[in-house]
C-alpha cells in the first residue's frame, strides 16, 4: 500500500510540471508590464528597465521558467509583485478559510445528498422521489453565486440572521457553506440514488432477501456500502476542486480565500501569486483524490487487491529495466 | 401416505408493465415430498423461475404479483404469510441458489460473514463460538478449508464461489432448497463436482429440493420426479423412470428429447420442435403447445387440456393422453 | 407478397422514444420557445434600447409598458433578458461546437488508434484537466483580454479535455464489441468500420455531453461576467446583470431574481433535453 | 491429399501484470474441405483465442496459418482483407455481434457491399432475400433491428451475415450455446444442412462434448492452450485416451436412467491459467494418474492407433 501511494504521489510531479507550463505560458501572454504594474503609472522608464532586470522578466521565456521550476522545488514559490511577500506565506493564511468553507460546504452537502438519495431509490416513483429529483435538477441549474446572492437576500438583509459578507465569527461561514453545498449536492444526490437503484437490482442483494434479511438491513448492510463506492469518488473530486478556492462564491460574501486571492492575482498579472496558488490548488486536489483513492480501498476489497497487483507490476518493471 | 412438504395449487403469476401485462404462471399444480428432488424442466420464459420466487415471495416489486393460487409449504400458506413471516421462513424452511455464482455474493463483505449472516438471522440463540464453529464446518461441507472464510469473493472462482452459496443457502438446514439453474454457469468437469456435492449433502441433512434446469441430462442424474413446464403451465410430471423411460409422453417432451444431441446414440439429424413459444402478454385460449405441436387436432386450438390435480402419477397434459382424453371424450 | 414493415430511421426510432418522456418535451419546448424569441427579438426592439441609459425612468416596477420594470440605469429588464439570451445561447453553442470538434478529434484519434497516441494524448488532457475548469477560463480570459471571442476560446479551451474523454470513452467501449470484431472479420477497411460501425453506435454519449455542456457553458458564461472577466457592461448579459443589480437588491429583488430565473430555467430546460436524449438513445431500450 | 486449412505451432501470448498468458501455445490442426473439426474444452482452455488467431483477428505470436497452401499469417493486412471473403465467423452471443443501429438486411448486405459482390441495388436485394430464406428467416424482419428479433432468429441473421460472401471455411465459436435446446437444434440442422449445400468447412469451437460429437467428423480436446488429444468423432468417444478426455466425458449428464447409478470419480480441483507454465503436461495437478514422468518437459502428442492422438506419457497404462 505504501508503495502504492508512493508511486501515486510521483506520479503527479509530471502533472504538476505540465500545469505550471500551461499557466506560465498563458501569464506570460497576458498584456501588461509587471515592473509598470509594481512601480505604477508614474515610474520612469529607467526604473521599470531596473525592475524589469531585477524580476529576470528580460531572460528567455524557458529560462525563467525553469527557474522558477527550480524555485518550486526547494519550496520557494517566489514574492508576490504586488505584496512583496512571499506567496507561500500568503497561500497558507489564506487557505484555512477556504479550507473550512469547502470542508462545511461538502459535509452540509453530503449530509442532506446521502439520504435524500438512499430514500429516494428505495421509494422509487415516490413523492420524496419527485420532489429529491426536481430539487437536485433545480440546484444544477442555478449558478452558485445566485444561490448565494438568494441566502444573502433572505438570510442576510431581509431575516438577518446571518451577517452577508466577512470572516469574523462562524456565522460568517454558515451562507458561504450553503452555497457550496447547494452547487455539489446535485451531483451528490444524482449519484447516490442511480447507484443506489443499480445496487438493489443485484443478484446479491436476492440472495440476503433469500437469506430472511428484512429489506431494511439489506439496505443497511448490504445496498449501502457497495453503492457509496462512486459516490465517496465523487465527493472526493468536488472537495479537491473546492478546496483550490471557490472563486465566485468568495466574490459573493466578499471572502479573503485562496478563490480571491487568485482571481485578483490574474487580473493584475502577479505571476508568482497565480503560478503558486494554481500549483497549489492542484496538489490539494491531487492528494484529496489519492486519499479517496486509499479509501475507496478499505471499502472496497476488489480494489485492494488491484492496487497490489498495480505496484506488482511495477516491481515486475523496475526488475526488467 | 407420504407427507408432502410443498404444495401448490393453481399458482398464476402476472408481471404488470407500463404496457402490458405477462402472464407468466397459469395454473401450475405440483408438490415436493419430504426428502425428495424435483426437477423443474422448461426453456427460457416457461416461467420456472417466476415459479420459484413466488414459493420465496420474492417477485419483484411493483411488478410482479400471485394472482390466485395456494402455495402450502411445511403446512403454512405462503400467500398469506406477511412479510414478516416471510423473513423467519426464508433461509430458514426454504433457500434458494441463484444461476449466477459471480454475482450472488456481496462483493465487500467476507464470505465467513455472508455465511454467518444467516445464521445471525434464524439461529439467535446460538453464541458466536458456536456460530463461527458452525461456519467452518458449513464451509468444510462443501469443500472449502475454512481458513479462507476471510477472504472475499473475488478471490474465488465460479466454481468456488457456487459452492459458497450453497453453504449459505444449507446453513440453516433448510426443509427445502430451490436450486435455479445452479451449474449453468460452470463448466462440465465443476458442474459435476457441484451437482454431486450438492446430493451429497441433501442426502445427509435430509432437505427436500427443487432443481430448476433446462438440462434433462442433470434431472436425470439427479432428480426423483421432474415436471414439465411450457408457457407458464406445467404440461408433464411424474417420476423420473416414469417419463425418461416411456414413448408415452407430451408431444413438447417429446421434441425436448429430440432436441438434445446424445453422446450415447449416433443420429445425424436432430429433430427439433419447430417454431416459438406463445407471447407471454396475450397467451393462447387452447392448448400453449398448439402452434408448435406436430399433432395437433382441431379441439386443441379451442380448449386447453385439463390436467390431474391430485395424486402423483405420471400426468401429461394432452387431449392425446390419458385422463384428459377421456374427459374430452365424455364432454 | 411482400408485406413486410418500412424500415424506420434511427432519428424516428430515437423521437418515438423520446417523446415518452414528459419532462423531456417540455425541456424541448422551453428551449424551442427560448431559442425563437432570441432569433427574433431584433425584429421588434433595437440592440440600442437594450443598453442606452434613460436616467427619467430608473427602477421602475412591472408595469404593461416595461414586463419586467427597468433598471437602475433606466433601461427595460425584459430586452436585455431577451438580448441577454441571444449572447448566452450564441456564446453557448459556438463554445460547445468549437470544443466538440477539436475535443472529438483528439477522444477519436487515441481512441481508435490506442497505444502510444493515446497515451501521450491523455496524459496532456489529464493536466488540463487537474486545471480546474473556471480558473483556466479566468487566466486564459485575462491572457487574451475581455471580450465576446475572448471568453468563447477560453471557455472552449477549458472545455476541450473533457469532450475528447468522453468520446474516446465511447470509442473504446463500441471498438470491444463483438460487432466491431465481425466488421473486421469481413475484411472491412477501417474508414468503413468508424463510419458505418463506430460512430453510429458511439453518437449517443457524445450527443448528449454536447447537450449538457451547453447548459454547463451558460453557467459558466455568467459566472465570469459576474466577476467582471465575461461579458462586460453594458452588453446584456444575465451574470453581469445579477452584478450590477447586486448592491440594491434588497429594495429591488426583481433585479436579481429575474436575470437568476432566466438562467436557472434556459440551464434546466436544456438539462432536461439532455437527460430525455440520453434515455432515447439507447439502441437497447425496447421500443 | 492436403487439408484446406492447417496450423503448424500455432502460438499467441497475451502480456498481463501477473506474466506471459500462454493463450494458444503451439498447436498443429489440419481441416479438410466440406468437414467440421469440433475444438472442444473448458473456459481458458484458449479455444475462441485459437479461432481468432487462425482468422487473424488477434495476430498470431508464432507459427503458420495455411489456407490453400499458403501461410496466412504472413499476409499484408491488404491480402489479408482480401482473403477473408472465404473465411468467416460465427459468434457466440449473437445479439452483441450484430450492430444495433443496422436492420436485419442492412447487417446481411454488408459483406456484399464490402467484398463488392453484387452490381445494383436490385441484384443485392434479391442476394439478401435469398439468404434470409436459406437461413429461414421470414421475409418481413428484413427492416428489424437485432433488438426486436429472439435469440434463435438473431443468431440465425449472424450465419447468413457469415453466408453471404460464399465463404469456403467458417469458425463457428459456441454458435448455440446461448441458446435454448429446442432452438439450439434447429441451429444445429441448419448449419449441418448449409454445409451439406455448400462444401463448406467448418471449426467448430464448444465446451458441450454431445454438441461437438453431433456435427463434427474430427474433435480436438484443448487443455490451457494446448492440443491434447485429438481423433475421429467416433473413435474419441468410444476409446478416450487422454485422463482429462475421459473426465470430461464422464461429467456429462446424460439424459438417460442408464448412467444413473455407475457414478464415475470426477476430477477434482480446477482450472488454473497458462501464465508463465512449467513445462510438462499441464493437466498433472489434476490427474490421478500423475507421477514424476509427467513433469520436466513437455508432453508431445503422439499416435495411438490410426489417426488417434493423444498427449500423455500414461496413454495405454490404464483402462
Amino acid at each position: 500500500m505504501i508503495r502504492y501511494i508512493g508511486q501515486r504521489l510521483l506520479m503527479m510531479i509530471p502533472v504538476i510540471l505540465g500545469i505550471s507550463l500551461i499557466i506560465f505560458s498563458i501569464m506570460d501572454l497576458t498584456k501588461g508590464d509587471p515592473a509598470r504594474l509594481i512601480l505604477g503609472e508614474g515610474a520612469t522608464l529607467e526604473a521599470i528597465e531596473a525592475k524589469r532586470e531585477e524580476l529576470g522578466l528580460n531572460d528567455h521565456f524557458i529560462v525563467r521558467y525553469v527557474k522558477y521550476i527550480a524555485g518550486v522545488a526547494v519550496g520557494d514559490f517566489g514574492r508576490s509583485y504586488r505584496t512583496d511577500a512571499p506567496v507561500s506565506e500568503e497561500i497558507f493564511s489564506r487557505f484555512p478559510t477556504t479550507f473550512y468553507i469547502a470542508f462545511l460546504g461538502i459535509l452540509f452537502a453530503t449530509l442532506f445528498a446521502i439520504p435524500a438519495g438512499v430514500i429516494s431509490a428505495v421509494r422509487q416513483y415516490s413523492a420524496i422521489d419527485v420532489i429529491t429529483t426536481v430539487v437536485a435538477m433545480l440546484l444544477t441549474s442555478m449558478p452558485g453565486f445566485f444561490v448565494g446572492m438568494l441566502l444573502i437576500l433572505v438570510f442576510a438583509l431581509m431575516l438577518r440572521i446571518f451577517p452577508a459578507t466577512g470572516i469574523s465569527t462562524w456565522k460568517h461561514f454558515i451562507l458561504p457553506s450553503l452555497s457550496v453545498a447547494s452547487v455539489t449536492m446535485a451531483n451528490f444526490i444524482r449519484m447516490t440514488r442511480s447507484t443506489m437503484l443499480e445496487v438493489i437490482r443485484q443478484d446479491y442483494i436476492r440472495t440476503a432477501r433469500a437469506k430472511g434479511a428484512s429489506v431494511r438491513r439489506v439496505i443497511f448492510t448490504h445496498c449501502l456500502r457497495n453503492s457509496l463506492l462512486p459516490v465517496v469518488t465523487v465527493i472526493g473530486i468536488n472537495f479537491g476542486v473546492q478546496l483550490g478556492g471557490t472563486i465566485m462564491i468568495e466574490a459573493v460574501f466578499a471572502i479573503p480565500g485562496l478563490g480571491t486571492y487568485m482571481i485578483n492575482a490574474i487580473r493584475q498579472k502577479d505571476i508568482p501569486a497565480v503560478m503558486g496558488s494554481v500549483i497549489f490548488a492542484a496538489i490539494v486536489a491531487g492528494i484529496v483524490n489519492l486519499a479517496v483513492d486509499i479509501m475507496y480501498a478499505y471499502i472496497d476489497p476488489r480494489v485492494k487487491s488491484h492496487y497490489e497487483r498495480f505496484t506488482k507490476r511495477g516491481r515486475r518493471d523496475a526488475g526488467k529495466a | 401416505m407420504n407427507v408432502n412438504l410443498l404444495e401448490i395449487e393453481d399458482l398464476r403469476v402476472i408481471y404488470k408493465t407500463d404496457e402490458d401485462t405477462i402472464y407468466a404462471v397459469n395454473g401450475v399444480d405440483m408438490s415436493v415430498k419430504n426428502g425428495e428432488t424435483m426437477g423443474l424442466v422448461g426453456e427460457t420464459g416457461a416461467g420456472k423461475t417466476t415459479t420459484a420466487l413466488a414459493i420465496m415471495k420474492l417477485l419483484p416489486e411493483r411488478t410482479g404479483f400471485i394472482k390466485s393460487g395456494r402455495i402450502t409449504l411445511d403446512g403454512i400458506d405462503i400467500t398469506r404469510a406477511t412479510e414478516h413471516e416471510m423473513e423467519a421462513i426464508r433461509g430458514n424452511t426454504v433457500s434458494m441458489i441463484f444461476q449466477d455464482p459471480m454475482t450472488s455474493l456481496n462483493p465487500t463483505i467476507t464470505v465467513g460473514r455472508q455465511i454467518a449472516e444467516v445464521l445471525q438471522l434464524h439461529e439467535k440463540s446460538k453464541s458466536s463460538s458456536e456460530m463461527a464453529r458452525s461456519v467452518d464446518e458449513m464451509m468444510e461441507l462443501v469443500g472449502i478449508p475454512s481458513h479462507r472464510k476471510n477472504e472475499y469473493p473475488h478471490q474465488f472462482s465460479g466454481g468456488m464461489k457456487q459452492r459458497i452459496v450453497i453453504a449459505i443457502a444449507l446453513a440453516c438446514k433448510p426443509k427445502l432448497l430451490i436450486a435455479d439453474e445452479p451449474t449453468t454457469a460452470l463448466d462440465v468437469t465443476i458442474q459435476d463436482q457441484v451437482l454431486e456435492m450438492m446430493n451429497d449433502l441433501k442426502e445427509r441433512l435430509g432437505t427436500s429440493m427443487i432443481l430448476i434446469t433446462h438440462d434433462l441430462g442433470v434431472v436425470a442424474q439427479t432428480c426423483d420426479t421432474v415436471a414439465i413446464m411450457y408457457a407458464g403451465e406445467i404440461i408433464e410430471r411424474g417420476r423420473v423412470e416414469e417419463v425418461f423411460d416411456t414413448q408415452i409422453r407430451h408431444p413438447y417432451t417429446s421434441g425436448l428429447f429430440g432436441s438434445i444431441p446424445n453422446i450415447k446414440v449416433t443420429a445425424r439429424r436432430l429433430n427439433p420442435i419447430d417454431g416459438l413459444m406463445p407471447d407471454p402478454a396475450s397467451p393462447p385460449d387452447g392448448c400453449g403447445f398448439y402452434e408448435r405441436c406436430p399433432k395437433k387436432m382441431e379441439m386443441c386450438g379451442k380448449k386447453p387440456p385439463l390436467f390431474p390435480t391430485e395424486g402423483n402419477g405420471h400426468a401429461i397434459r394432452c387431449w392425446l393422453h390419458g385422463d384428459c382424453a377421456r374427459r374430452g371424450d365424455g364432454s | 407478397m411482400r408485406e413486410k414493415p418500412r424500415k424506420r430511421s434511427q432519428f424516428q426510432m430515437t423521437w418515438r422514444r423520446y417523446k415518452k418522456s414528459k419532462l423531456a418535451i417540455l425541456g424541448l419546448a422551453a428551449v424551442a420557445v427560448l431559442f425563437f424569441s432570441a432569433l427574433i427579438i431584433p425584429l421588434f426592439k433595437d440592440y440600442d434600447t437594450a443598453v442606452e441609459q434613460d436616467f427619467s425612468s430608473r427602477y421602475q416596477p412591472l408595469s404593461a409598458e416595461h414586463i419586467f420594470g427597468t433598471d437602475q440605469f433606466g433601461r427595460d429588464i425584459f430586452i436585455r433578458m431577451m438580448f441577454g439570451a441571444r449572447i448566452s445561447l450564441l456564446v453557448g453553442i459556438a463554445t460547445v461546437s468549437a470544443s466538440l470538434l477539436s475535443g472529438s478529434c483528439i477522444g477519436a484519434v487515441a481512441g481508435y488508434y490506442g497505444g502510444r497516441i493515446d497515451e501521450v494524448l491523455m496524459r496532456i488532457m489529464d493536466v488540463f484537466l487537474a486545471i480546474p475548469n473556471t480558473l483556466l477560463a479566468i487566466s486564459i480570459v485575462a491572457a487574451l483580454g475581455q471580450g465576446i471571442t475572448n471568453l468563447l476560446i477560453a471557455l472552449a479551451i477549458s472545455q476541450v479535455p473533457s469532450f475528447a474523454r468522453v468520446v474516446r470513452a465511447s470509442i473504446l467501449t463500441v471498438k470491444e464489441q463483438d460487432y466491431i470484431e465481425a466488421a473486421r472479420a469481413l475484411g472491412t477497411p477501417s474508414a468503413r468500420i468508424i463510419a458505418r460501425h463506430i460512430l453510429p453506435n458511439a453518437i449517443g454519449p457524445i450527443i448528449v455531453q454536447t447537450t449538457l455542456n451547453v447548459a454547463r457553458t451558460i453557467l459558466n458564461i455568467s459566472s465570469l461576467s459576474f466577476v467582471g472577466l465575461g461579458i462586460s457592461p453594458p452588453t446584456p448579459e444575465w451574470g453581469s446583470m445579477l452584478a450590477d443589480a447586486k448592491p440594491q437588491m434588497l429594495q429591488y429583488p426583481h433585479l436579481i431574481l429575474i436575470p437568476g430565473a432566466a438562467i436557472a430555467i434556459t440551464v434546466m430546460a436544456i438539462n432536461l433535453v439532455g437527460d430525455g436524449l440520453r434515455d432515447a438513445l439507447d439502441p437497447r431500450l425496447r421500443n | 491429399m492436403s487439408a484446406l486449412l492447417e496450423t503448424k505451432g500455432l502460438r499467441k501470448y497475451f502480456d498481463t501484470p501477473m506474466g506471459t498468458l500462454h493463450a494458444v501455445d503451439g498447436v498443429d490442426l489440419a481441416i479438410d474441405g466440406g468437414r467440421t473439426l469440433g475444438v472442444v474444452g473448458e473456459s481458458g482452455c484458449g479455444k475462441s483465442t485459437l479461432g481468432r488467431t487462425i482468422l487473424r483477428l488477434t495476430e498470431p505470436t508464432d507459427g503458420q496459418v495455411l489456407y490453400a497452401g499458403s501461410d496466412i499469417a504472413r499476409f499484408s493486412a491488404q491480402r489479408m482483407n482480401a482473403i477473408r471473403r472465404d473465411l468467416q465467423l460465427i459468434f457466440q452471443d449473437p445479439l452483441s455481434s450484430l450492430n444495433p443501429r443496422m436492420t436485419v438486411s442492412e447487417i446481411i448486405a454488408e459483406p456484399l457491399r464490402v467484398f463488392k459482390i453484387t452490381g445494383g441495388r436490385d441484384e443485392m436485394d434479391d442476394r439478401v432475400a435469398h439468404l434470409m430464406k436459406t437461413v429461414g428467416l421470414a421475409d418481413r424482419f428484413a427492416n428489424s433491428y437485432p433488438h426486436e428479433l429472439d435469440g434463435g432468429r438473431r443468431q440465425r441473421i449472424g450465419i447468413a451475415r457469415a453466408l453471404a460472401s460464399s465463404p469456403k471455411f467458417i469458425v463457428c465459436d459456441e454458435p448455440v450455446s446461448a441458446l435454448d435446446v429446442s432452438i439450439q437444434a434447429q441451429i444445429l440442422n441448419l448449419l449441418m444442412d448449409l454445409q451439406e449445400e455448400h462444401a463448406i468447412s467448418y471449426m467448430f469451437i464448444t465446451h458441450n462434448l454431445s454438441v461437438v460429437k453431433h456435427i463434427s467428423q474430427e474433435i480436438m480436446v484443448m487443455y490451457l492452450g494446448q492440443c491434447i488429444e485429438k481423433a475421429s468423432s467416433e473413435e474419441l468417444f468410444a476409446n478416450p485416451l487422454h485422463p482429462y478426455t475421459r473426465a470430461l466425458l464422464a461429467a456429462i449428464p446424460v439424459p438417460s436412467l442408464e448412467a444413473r447409478k455407475k457414478r464415475k470419480g470426477t476430477i477434482k480441483g480446477e482450472v488454473s491459467n497458462p501464465i508463465d507454465p512449467k513445462p510438462g503436461c499441464r493437466f498433472a495437478p489434476r490427474c490421478s494418474l500423475a507421477s514424476s514422468e509427467c513433469a520436466g518437459e513437455d508432453i508431445i502428442l503422439r499416435e495411438s492407433g490410426a489417426g488417434h492422438l493423444v498427449a500423455c506419457v500414461k496413454n495405454g497404462t490404464s483402462s
